[in-house]
């Protein structure tokens, strides 16, 4: 297993509790704050969306399962401030800061509708797929990444070491075992696999039952 | 980069959330790093301008319009730029429709990806541990959680969102909605419909 | 992967924090009543210790992330008495019950010493084992127990669809995944096989490193 | 059988690890349960009788008698009974000896088993998620941390107790040992060295 995050197929973890279909998108008051906080701050461009999913995968294991989802992304936006030298833990610790000039990169108020409506495509030009809709192709056995151990990676422990069938092809698109770690965005072609439930857990719960992952093409071999 | 460390940065910070936010509202705006004004301009988009509504049109186009709804399924990305739906998190917009045959439900078991300029800001079981485990490994389950019991004969597929493919479950169209307008099938379709553990309402 | 106890391998813990040699075996007080009373429980002979292994893995996940060790026990222990008609819920709220005399299969305290001090082997005599010692094997993928749907097994997820050599042949011993289910004891030869730390990881610290797991029968097939 | 309900019968007692324990202990003993004085027979057994030193005595005897090292190797649970060792967690013992070639280290992944007749209580940190997560993928950043540094050439094999076999290292006899009687070789003989994350003490 790679760590904590990738929970895919765990037992033990109860019911799933529904909500109405016009509850609203924020529960409390700081989830509405934490989301807003953690997107401007985002729009500084000190790091991507990969970076960003790797460094809440990094939080210890208690506080993983322990947190909230907005509480993950706190944690996170702190750690990363931090390591990209925009924050010191003093500031941290005091809860404050001297005051400053908004930053050249902060992302304005006037901006913000255009930016978030904008879409940021991950798709580029690369190199040819080497699979085919129809495609039998086994996965990587562990999964991890090949780059940095226990770096960043998109495939989930259940489904590694498992052979399924390629059905979408869509293109090359940032690695992002590599652009999670600054080492480039790497476009590889990326597949949508689907793998039978029945090899996935041993047992369906129906049949005929799938499960589809999209996997980058370093990710999946012919079996 | 973090390390796997126990004294990460963020346990400076109080450890009540609500105090969480205020701490680094408080730094963050202090050193100019965020615009106060963003904040509100954010929210102002996910609270007042994306939500489930947009999906539902969407998809109550492509109940309407079989043109429509061959570029859907063919490509999405393009179709709902057409309906002037675009942002992040809806890069790269995939639909599967369900059929009779295959009930599609989407999740993402390593983070919580989600069609938000579709759909809005995820609901909170969307992003639990449950729903993150569970729904790979026991869809049928899960739909019962949520009242759905699905015909037999009909297979799951749960499309995990592991890279930014978002995916837009097509609902079937319910019985009994024959001539109804594009806006009086768009009120039939509910976000959980969309996701795939909810099926849309059926006609007064 | 199976429950999060199932931690082989994972990334994000920390160090490790080495104590002196000659620590006292109980950190605090309560350490030592709640091996105390585990053992005490356990000698009423309501369960064994397959059951009580997999009421630990049962823990909700946040509380096994953040639970030390003997929480853990303590934990499993009260849903086990639970479980198994011995205690109520109602007592459990208010921390306390009427009086009772001594058990009839209480563990009273002249027989502790020699019940301590026996062993209780897990051998049986079984069938004949198929694998022999240098023989190649893979284990099952996923790793499940094959009896009861998120049952106890032993064969870890980091382990899982690996092929390895068998450097020890143990005889049948009880099949934890049956055993912890009131399935009976079900004997299976029972080996100790190697595994090279690059299979296992992708890549190993040093030329030649491995790790051995201790594995039944049914887990493993000619590869 | 416990159910993945966060409903759990635990949960009902007080959150606070040491009231927990007298909580149990109240109900456990009104209700005839456990024998109060059963729990001091406990205590006394694994505070005053076993411990490491009964292992240190079985590596001391290895590295004094050849023929004892033959049969501990070939069968250490008959072995280690020569000594008069026995007890719960001790029924299948394996002895696995360090060679300039091997180096042999023991954990348990899934829970915290260890060879409570030869060891006694495991330590704190090998019942800890660091150890157990960390010790089968990266045992020389584990042994570091210990301050063991393995010479260029030597493997590591990593026994991770999955089943009820329990498994004791011999290390190597440390230099400078020559002449010493199986007392004092066995005051050499530490707790971690016996389970591989550490290396005897050398002659003073």
């Amino acid at each position: 297993m790679s760590r904590v995050h990738d929970m895919g197929g765990r037992y033990g973890d109860g019911a799933v509790v529904p909500e109405p279909q016009d509850a609203p998108p924020f529960a409390v008051d700081w989830h509405r704050k934490a989301l807003a906080l953690t997107l401007a701050a985002g729009g500084l461009g000190a790091w991507n969306i990969d970076t960003s999913r790797h460094a809440r995968e990094c939080l210890a294991p208690k506080d993983y399962a322990r947190f909230s989802y907005y509480e993950k992304w706190l944690a996170a936006l702190a750690d990363l401030l931090v390591a990209k030298g925009l924050v010191t833990r003093a500031e941290l610790a005091a809860g404050r800061a001297d005051p400053a000039p908004l930053h050249a990169r902060a992302f304005r108020a006037e901006a913000v509708g255009a930016a978030l409506a904008r879409r940021v495509p991950y798709a580029r030009p690369g190199p040819a797929p080497r699979f085919a809709v129809g495609d039998r192709v086994r996965t990587r056995l562990p999964a991890r990444n090949a780059f940095v151990a226990g770096g960043h990676t998109r495939l989930p422990s259940y489904a590694a070491g498992q052979t399924g069938t390629v059905v979408l092809v869509h293109g090359p698109h940032v690695l992002p075992d590599t652009n999670a770690h600054g080492l480039g965005e790497n476009p590889e072609p990326l597949y949508t696999v689907a793998f039978a439930a029945t090899d996935l857990w041993g047992a369906a719960e129906g049949p005929g039952d799938e499960v589809t992952l999209d996997l980058w093409q370093s990710y999946l071999e012919a079996p | 980069m973090p390390h796997d460390d126990p004294d990460h940065p963020h346990s400076l910070l109080p450890s009540d959330p609500a105090l969480r936010v205020k701490a680094l509202e408080t730094i963050l705006t202090a050193k100019g790093l965020v615009d106060p004004a963003a904040l509100d301009a954010i929210l102002e988009t996910y609270e007042e301008k994306v939500g489930p509504h947009l999906g539902a049109r969407v998809v109550a186009r492509a109940w309407s319009d079989s043109a429509f709804r061959d570029r859907l399924l063919a490509d999405a990305t393009a179709a709902v730029a057409e309906l002037g739906i675009s942002g992040r998190q809806g890069e790269h917009v995939v639909a599967v429709e369900n059929t009779p045959e295959t009930h599609n439900m989407v999740v993402c078991t390593l983070c919580s990806c989600y069609p938000w300029p579709l759909l809005g800001i995820p609901p909170a079981w969307y992003k639990s541990d449950a729903y993150r485990a569970r729904a790979v490994r026991e869809p049928r389950k899960v739909l019962a959680e949520f009242g759905v019991a699905l015909p037999e004969g009909q297979s799951v597929r749960v499309w995990d969102s592991t890279a930014e493919v978002r995916y837009l479950v097509v609902p079937m169209r319910p019985e009994g909605s024959e001539g109804l307008d594009e806006a009086a099938l768009a009120a039939l379709v509910t976000r959980d419909s969309m996701i795939g553990t909810g099926l849309p309402e059926r006609p007064a």
